[in-house]
Parts: structure tokens; C-alpha cells; sequence
């Protein structure tokens, strides 16, 4: 089940998503056993999130609305990445920047003490008023190409399907320079509550719900020419087998933790299965 | 964190919508406001588990008491004894109530949690006193235990029952000052009017909200606290009802 | 549970989705009882559809890859519309066109035989190299202004939240004279035969999966100053409530027909016991 | 159509993957090849519902038999005695088979519409034979029936069976000129390797596929049939085996 990607060697192709198993420092057997972990997003500055609620269930998934809480890089380098690299597995850390020059900072302070960086280009752009840079393949690029000129590491996008077709997205970020791309991030979803006629929740839909979705897009991005990470809906060794027939190289498993902390050691043993038997 | 999956061995209905399940469940530890995530079905719509608070355990069998309030609690409704349930946990910080003389809130199904409370009162030899209010007379639960349990008890009901009131119209009334320490569970609006009477002892609460994963993972289940935000699947759900901020 | 939009009445908010109930014809009883039904894609020329599998079941929904199947319009309207007109609702015919031009043909050979027109701008645009229009708010742009010219009936575009920004494309669309908007089309999606090793179906995601994110599209467009119609993954009186809040003036049901042809009749309930209770 | 939701009055197992549903359903009148589309869980997810045919139709009870093969028919099969099903139908075209000496070929639980059609034969004093394939000797099912309603039968199995082979094999042996007509229900594979043989007589085939509606609304159940697209669900289930282009 070894896996070769990025020029790095992982323990196998499974890896736990952004955001849906901490600093992966709660339920370690688990993280010693994947093949990588990415973190949650890092941002600049310490951030406290989103008011509640931040989870709500749907069909065969769940919308939520974290708003990146994290406690910034300098506290995530000082404090928590000594901890992470005593886990036996690859450390991959999702860099939230809300400029272009955030990813440059959190990059530049991690650089050489983690295996890889996955960009996080969800966030809403401040200096574009707010729209997702994740839309924008110019600014994508540039992105990528400043954050390439600081570090020799693998450098990963995290494509969303929001708004804007991430082939056109993913082809320009390689070109200037990405290893691989991770897609797709949680899809724009809203909930109401209509006992109070209200807004129960706006934030990013995921789960098995979102997997036909995730599928289509690396299916879309199968001949750009670097390894794709698959993400989204997995919740066993056949939802990755499909994932790898799709185009992926690795996947990573996000909700389905939040059911089950110990998913990913079953998906790894059923994906075994199926790879060996088969 | 261990995940079991358990045989339902009791089930039993204390009121048209609240029941409580059974489980042989040797080898768990569990301190006062400690819950499991139950899996509502082997397939995943409903997604997520839901938080579920142990109401008691003694020599190894765990009760759980549960009110059906959406599709979640509906649907375990519908498991009978000799199905299976897959439960995770125990989730929630280890609280150690300390051994002084206690007041315990109870509004509606938050009493489960306090019951369980009261057995380790018992075990430990803590006095207390317990106000238990709900809705109507036909509402009370688990009461003749509770009853055996604490030293003093009020019962309260809004109607049908012959002390009429709330639990926060009797602590108005009730010398505060008899108690070292108060615990309270039950919906949002009773914590918040209690919050409001400024009580002279320590309140502690149970929080309850809708979880995401319930251990920590996920982040989904903050609660403003003392001006940050905590987690209640892991830094709560006992948290110091002073220090909740319920407008965020 | 009257609604006026577009300045026509129709008896309720609740309407059958294009493509989910073919012409109204085989459950009449339910066509009846309805606002209004949208007919399948209608196209220039007959057209055969795709080969098998054609559906296939996901999480709490469903992939389609129907291929556009039907009669054509000519044979639409000689044979099928006069069926259509006997029963007691308001016809909205889609309109699905591969050239600007189509459009134009279809809506100028129905016209004034039908209550309104919905443009199905999903279908690749042959000219544009089998790019969907619907991406494109030039083209859609240019596609309503065209048909604007050929009738006075209410003109409403049916918008896709695939790799474009509905907001973008629904303001050009009102901008050139649209009457109203339906969101959201089925989005891209892909299951995968882990057993033959091959692509099992690629097609359109619809069902209770995607309600989340089509309640999202239309509280984005909500202040666009046209009644949207909402569409995606409806099931019950509680799911059109969510819609209008989100800002829809009615809804249209899809998938929910193939679980249950009646289940339009019983929305219809659930919603009046909600909107008279509440 | 009608729906009907309806308890479960008998459940059999005829073998480890093979079950059989009994319902009591005055009114319904159906013809062979027809079907029922049984709704798997009252939640969305499976969101379709599976069609299974009519195996038996007597005195309102009506017998659906059911193969596992995946999700949708697991969660059927975890169903008892007493629990409610919605139905929804019948579906498929009124096909009104003729009166002639004919022969039924079945394949594994494609036995299970054919049985109905035998049914209908004999009510309607029509002879035929019968021959029916399985993989091993413990998959036969409805066979005792069966051998009461046909003239003559021959059973077969791949393995573990006094006779060995596939009905195929036995098709290619017999003599087809003593039936004017066949029908056919089993594996795609040996429909495929029948229609290979072309046979002298007309021969119908019962067509299962994976369907959306199964009732005309989607077009979601394309088979090709003739040069064009035909509904499995309203233009079939039963199509002449000739017709089909099974490449497509
Ligand atoms: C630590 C803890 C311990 C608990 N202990 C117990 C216990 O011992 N016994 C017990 O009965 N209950 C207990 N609860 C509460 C219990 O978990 C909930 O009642 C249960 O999860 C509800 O599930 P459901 O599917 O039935 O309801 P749902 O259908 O999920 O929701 C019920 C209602 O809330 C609304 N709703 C759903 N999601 C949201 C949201 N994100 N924001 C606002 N409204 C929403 C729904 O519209 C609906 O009206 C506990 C909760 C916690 C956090
Ligand atoms: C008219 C008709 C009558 C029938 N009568 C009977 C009957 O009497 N008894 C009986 O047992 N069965 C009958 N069937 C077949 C029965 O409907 C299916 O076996 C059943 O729907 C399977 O459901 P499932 O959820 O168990 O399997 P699923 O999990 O849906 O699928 C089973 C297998 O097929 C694969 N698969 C799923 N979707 C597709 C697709 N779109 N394309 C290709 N492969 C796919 C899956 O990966 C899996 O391996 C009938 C079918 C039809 C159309
Ligand atoms: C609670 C939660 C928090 C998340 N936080 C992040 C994040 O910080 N950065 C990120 O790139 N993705 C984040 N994601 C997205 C996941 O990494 C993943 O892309 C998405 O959930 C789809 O996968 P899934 O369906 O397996 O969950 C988050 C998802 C969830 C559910
Ligand atoms: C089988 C099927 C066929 C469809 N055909 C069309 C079509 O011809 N034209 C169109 O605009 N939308 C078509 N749709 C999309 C639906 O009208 C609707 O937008 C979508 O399914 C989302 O709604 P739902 O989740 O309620 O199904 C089709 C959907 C399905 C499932
Ligand atoms: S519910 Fe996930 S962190 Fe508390
Ligand atoms: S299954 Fe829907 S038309 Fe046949």
C-alpha cells in the first residue's frame, strides 16, 4: 500500500483531510497509521471562528461554518508541530492566507520542519473584497509562484468546485509551479431553521452527499500531470478504490472521522482488501 | 475513546416521549456529565451521532434516558431490546464534583445527567438537595430514585401538578446560602434565566447543543466562555454558568 | 397557497421539475392538483437520449445521464402539447437549445400555445465547442435577448451552480430581460464501477444530497428583483418552506417524483398545514 | 398506479441469499412480467426504490421473492413478519401472453417472474415446459410448484446437480419446433448467449435492469430495442429477445 508521491514516500495512500481531526494529537493510533495528516487551516494571526452553530446535519452529510478557528502560526510552530512530529506519519499543513503575502509568512515560518504545504485557497480575499481567491486563477497562480520561490517542499492546492471550474484553476496553479492538487474542498451550502424564519446556517457542505461531486472533478483533472488528492464523501475502501480509478493518487478522509475517529484504520484495512484481491 | 457496539438489554418508555435504553457495559469509567455519541443508523443519513448523557451506571449496566425531539431520537426510539447500538465514548471532560453540600437544577430531560450526578453523591457520601421542574405533572422521570437519592426534593410542574411553577421561581424563593455549590441542567432559556438571578454560589451547568463529532475533532460545538470559545464535547459539558456568554 | 408571479396565477407555489415527470400525462391526478408543470428539454430536433446506465443511486440521491431524450419539437407540439393543454395547470416548456438560434426556433414555434418559457442553458453549446452555455453570461445574455424578442409570455432562464457563479450569470440574464430564474440544474457528478474497473455513470447530481447548496444559489440571488424558483433535492412541505425563506416565490419538485409520482400531492399538504399553522 | 404501504404476513428463506415476501393485497390484478417497486426505508437513503416482480399472485396474497445482491435488497432482507413495506405499482405493460404450447427458460431468481407466469398458465389451461438453471444444487427454489405446474421440466445446475450444465446447454439439445412460443428471465449474460442460439420460435424476454421511476417518468431504464430506446419499466419488462441490442 506504500505510496510515492510529491517525491515522498507515505506509509499508504490514506490521508485524513483538513479540519476534521485536529492536529491529529487526539486519537494518535490513528494518525500513525495514515499516510499523511493535513492539518487545519493555519492562518497568520490567531482566529477565533465562527458563533455557533457551526454543524448542521443534511442528507447524507453536514454543512459547517468553523471559520478557520486555529491558533495562528507562531503558537502552531511553537507549540503544536513539535508535538505533531513525534507522530509517525507525514505532516502536511493546510495554509490559510487571506492575501497573497499570508501564504509567503506561514510558509516561509513553517518551511523545512513539515513534509509538505497544502494552500488553502478558500478563504475569502480581503484585498479582493472578499471573494474567494479559489475562484481566481490569476491570483491562484501567483500564489503559487510566491510561495514556490520559499520553499522546496511539496507545494499542494486545495481546489474548491465552488463557482469556478477547477481545471481552469488547477491547470494555471501548475504551471506556475504546484506538485499536486487536493479537491475538492466542502461546496457552498445554507440551511434555514424554519421554526424562527431565519438562517440556521451558510457554510460548506460535506459528506457522502458531495462524493458524485468530488469524483466528477478529479476525473476532470486526471491529465494535468501531478498527483490529485481526492477528497470528499469517503467513507470506505470502495469509495476510495473509487477515488484512485477516478484519477487520485491518495485521498484524504474528512466527515467521516467525525462519525468515526478510528474510519480511516477501516478504510485503510478494507482498501487492502480490495487492492490485494482484486 | 473505545467504540462499542452493545446489545440492548432494557428498554423502557417513562413517558410518551422519553425513554431509556439499557447496556451491559462492563469496564467503562464514567464521571458526572460524561456522554456517548450514539450511532443512530449502520447507514449514513443521519450522519452524524448524537450526544447522549449517561444517566447511570452501576455495576457495569449503563442507562441512557432519552427525549425524542427530531429524527435522531426518533429513530432510536424505534431500536427495541436485543438490537444493537454502536456508542462512542465516554466523551466530555473529567469533572470531579467536589464533596460539599450540592443543590442540583433539573429542567426536563436535563435531569438525566443529574441523576447520574446523584449517584455519585450517593457513592461519595455528598448531601444535596434537588429541584426538579418540567412541563406537566406526566413529565417527571426516574423520580422515586431521585427521591431515595438527594435529602430534600422539590418538584415542580407549569401545570398539573400541585406545586405550579418553574425551577427558577422556586430557587427565587429558597435560602441559597444553604448550599457550597449548585449543578443545573435543562433548555437554554431555564440556564439563561437562572444566570440571571446571580446565584451566591458557584453554578455549574451541563451543556447541551448539537455536536459535530463530540470529541474534539471537528470544533463544531463552541460555546462562548469567559470571552473565548470552548468546546463543549471536550472542554465542557460542565462549564461555570457564569461564565457562558448565550448571546453569541 | 395562491401564487402570482410573473403576472400570472398559478394555484400553488409547488411545481413539477423538467424532466422528473415526463409530460404530466401518465399521472394526471397530480399534474392536476399542481402550479404548474415544466416539460423535459425539449430540443430542435429529436433526440434518442444516451445509452444505459442511465440512472444510478448515490448518497441520499441520484446521478442521471437521460442525454436530452425527446421527441423533438415539432412532434412536441403536434402530438404531445395538445394532450398537455387539457390538463389543469400552467405548461412551462423547457427550452433546451445547443445553438443561440435554437432557442429562438423552439421558443418562436410554441409560442403563445404555452404560459411561459423556461431556457434549459445547461446543454454544451455546439458552437462553442461543447462548453455548456450556461457558464457563460455573454451567451446567456444573448440567448434571453434573442428570445425576448420572439415572445411576450414570461421567459425564465434555469441556471446552473456547475463551475460558474449563478449570481454573475442570473444578473446578465435579468439585465437582457429575463422574467424570472429557476436554481439549481443537477450538478456535474460521477460514480465509478470499482468491479469492471471503468466509469460507471457521468451525469447530473439531483436528490435530498444537493438541497443544501440550491438553497445556498437562491438566497444569493434573492435581491436579483426577479421571482426565482427554487429547485434541488425537495421532499417535503418543511423543504419548500426552506426554499422560501431563502427567497424563492415557488419550487419546483424533481427527483422526488421517481421515489413517489404522488409525492408532489403530499408537499402540497404538508406546506398548507405549515403556512396556515405558522 | 396505487401505493400501498403494507405489513409483512410471511417471510421464508429459500436459501442464504434468497428470500421470499408474502403481503396480503386484495384488489391488485396483475399480469405477468409486472412488477412492484418496493420502497427500501422509509428515510431518503437509498433514495430509490427497488423494483422486484411478482412471483405469485392467489387469493390476494401476493409472494415477491428476492435475491440479495446489494445494499437495497440487504436492508429488504433485514425486514419480518409484521413490519410494514410501502408499495408502489403495478408497472410494466399489459402483456397478455398467448395461448400456445410454450416454454419457459428461468435462470437463477429470474425463476421468480416466471413462476408467475406459470401461474397464469395454468389458470388459463395453457401446457408448457420448463427448464430452469442455478449455479449449485442448493439454488433452486419454487421447484416442488413448478414441477406441479409444468408438463415437463428440467432442472439443471453448474455444480453439485445430478445434471450438469447451464440452460443453454439444455436449450441447445432439445427440440425447440414442439413450442410455438419461449419466455426467458435470468442473468444478462444468458440472455445474451440465448439470443445467440436464434432460435425458431419467438421468445420473450422478462428484461431487469437498474431503473429510477419504474413507471414512465424518467427514461431513466433505456434498453435498446428494435433501433430505438424502449422504457424496460412501461415498454417492458417483457420484450421480444431478438429485438434487443444488449452492446448498447
Ligand atoms: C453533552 C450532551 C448531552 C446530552 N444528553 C442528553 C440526554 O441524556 N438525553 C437527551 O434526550 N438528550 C440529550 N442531549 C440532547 C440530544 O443530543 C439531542 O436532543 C439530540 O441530538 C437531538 O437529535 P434529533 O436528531 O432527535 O434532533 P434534530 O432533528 O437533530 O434536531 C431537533 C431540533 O433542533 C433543530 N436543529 C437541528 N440542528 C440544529 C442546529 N444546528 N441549530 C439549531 N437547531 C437545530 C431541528 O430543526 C429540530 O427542531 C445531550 C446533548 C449534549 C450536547
Ligand atoms: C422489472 C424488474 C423486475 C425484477 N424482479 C426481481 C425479482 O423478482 N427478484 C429479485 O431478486 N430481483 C428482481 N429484480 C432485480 C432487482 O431490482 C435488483 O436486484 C435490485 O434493485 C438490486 O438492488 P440492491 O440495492 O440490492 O443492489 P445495488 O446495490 O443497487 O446494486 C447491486 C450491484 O449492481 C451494481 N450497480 C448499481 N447500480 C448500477 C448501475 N446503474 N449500473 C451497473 N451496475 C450497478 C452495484 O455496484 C452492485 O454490485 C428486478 C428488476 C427489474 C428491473
Ligand atoms: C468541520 C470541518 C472543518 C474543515 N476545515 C477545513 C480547513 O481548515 N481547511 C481546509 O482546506 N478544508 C477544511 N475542511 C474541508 C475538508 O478538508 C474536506 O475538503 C471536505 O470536508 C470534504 O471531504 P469530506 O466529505 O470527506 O468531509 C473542513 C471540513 C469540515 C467538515
Ligand atoms: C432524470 C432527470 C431528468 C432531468 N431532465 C431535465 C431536463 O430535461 N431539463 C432540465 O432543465 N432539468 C432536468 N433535470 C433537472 C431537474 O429539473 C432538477 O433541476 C434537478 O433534478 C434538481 O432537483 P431535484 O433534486 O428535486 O431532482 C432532470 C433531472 C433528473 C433527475
Ligand atoms: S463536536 Fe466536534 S469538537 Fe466538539
Ligand atoms: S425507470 Fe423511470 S422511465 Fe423507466
Amino acid at each position: 500500500m506504500k505510496c510515492r508521491i510529491f517525491g515522498i514516500d507515505f506509509k499508504n495512500p490514506v490521508f485524513l483531510a483538513s479540519g476534521t481531526f485536529e492536529f491529529g494529537l487526539i486519537y494518535k493510533n490513528v494518525s500513525n497509521r495514515v499516510g499523511a495528516i493535513f492539518t487545519k487551516g493555519i492562518t497568520l494571526q490567531p482566529r477565533k471562528g465562527n458563533p455557533p452553530p457551526r454543524v448542521h446535519e443534511t442528507a447524507c452529510g453536514l454543512i459547517n461554518s468553523v471559520g478557520l478557528e486555529n491558533p495562528g502560526v507562531e503558537v502552531f510552530s511553537r507549540d503544536i508541530l513539535p508535538q505533531m512530529r513525534k507522530l509517525k506519519t507525514r505532516i502536511i499543513v493546510n495554509v490559510a492566507g487571506f492575501t497573497p503575502d499570508d501564504f509567503v509568512k506561514i510558509v516561509g515560518e513553517l518551511d523545512s520542519r513539515v513534509d509538505a504545504f497544502e494552500l488553502n485557497v478558500s478563504c475569502p480575499n480581503v484585498k479582493k473584497g472578499g471573494v474567494a481567491f479559489g475562484r481566481d486563477p490569476d491570483i491562484c497562480a501567483e500564489v503559487v509562484a510566491n510561495v514556490r520561490r520559499v520553499t522546496k517542499l511539496p507545494v499542494i492546492v486545495k481546489l474548491t468546485a465552488n463557482f469556478c471550474d477547477p481545471l481552469i484553476v488547477g491547470r494555471r496553479c501548475v504551471e506556475a509551479g504546484a506538485d499536486g492538487l487536493s479537491l475538492i474542498n466542502t461546496l457552498h451550502a445554507m440551511a434555514f431553521d424554519i421554526d424562527k424564519k431565519r438562517v440556521l446556517i451558510k457554510g460548506g457542505l460535506s459528506g457522502p452527499a458531495i462524493k458524485p461531486v468530488a469524483l466528477f472533478c478529479v476525473h476532470r483533472l486526471k491529465d494535468l500531470g501531478v498527483p490529485l488528492i481526492g477528497v470528499g464523501g469517503i467513507m470506505s475502501g470502495r469509495d476510495v478504490y473509487e477515488f484512485l480509478l477516478a484519477g487520485a493518487s491518495a485521498v484524504a478522509i474528512g466527515s467521516a472521522t467525525l462519525r468515526d475517529p478510528y474510519a480511516p484504520l477501516r478504510i485503510i484495512k478494507e482498501l487492502k482488501r480490495l487492492t490485494t484481491s482484486g | 475513546m473505545i467504540s462499542r457496539r452493545l446489545k440492548i438489554i432494557r428498554k423502557k418508555w417513562y413517558t410518551d416521549n422519553i425513554f431509556g435504553l439499557e447496556f451491559n457495559y462492563p469496564g467503562l469509567r464514567p464521571l458526572p456529565g460524561q456522554f456517548l455519541q450514539i450511532q443512530v443508523d449502520e447507514g449514513v443519513d443521519p450522519f452524524l451521532n448524537r450526544p447522549i448523557s449517561i444517566a447511570s451506571y452501576k455495576r457495569a449496566r449503563l442507562l441512557m434516558v432519552i427525549k425524542v425531539v427530531g429524527r435522531g431520537t426518533k429513530m432510536l426510539s424505534a431500536k427495541e431490546r436485543g438490537d444493537q447500538v454502536t456508542l462512542f465514548g465516554p466523551f466530555g471532560r473529567k469533572f470531579r464534583p467536589k464533596k460539599k453540600k450540592s443543590l442540583l437544577i433539573a429542567g426536563g430531560i436535563g435531569v438525566a445527567p443529574l441523576h447520574f450526578l446523584a449517584e455519585y453523591f450517593c457513592k461519595h457520601s455528598v448531601n444535596f438537595d434537588m429541584i426538579y421542574g418540567v412541563r406537566t405533572n406526566r413529565d417527571f422521570i426516574l423520580r422515586k430514585d431521585l427521591e431515595q437519592m438527594a435529602d430534600n426534593t422539590i418538584w415542580v410542574a407549569e401545570k398539573g401538578y400541585r406545586r405550579a411553577g418553574t425551577v427558577v421561581s422556586v430557587v427565587k424563593k429558597i435560602d441559597l446560602t444553604d448550599y457550597e455549590i449548585a449543578y443545573t441542567c435543562g433548555p437554554k432559556e431555564m440556564l439563561i434565566a437562572l444566570q440571571k438571578l446571580d446565584m451566591p454560589i458557584p453554578v455549574y451547568a451541563f451543556c447541551e447543543d448539537f455536536l459535530g463529532c463530540g470529541c474534539g475533532l471537528c470544533l463544531g460545538c463552541a460555546i462562548m466562555y469567559r470571552g473565548e470559545y470552548k468546546r463543549i464535547c471536550v472542554d465542557g459539558p460542565i462549564l461555570e454558568l457564569g461564565g457562558i456568554d448565550f448571546e453569541v
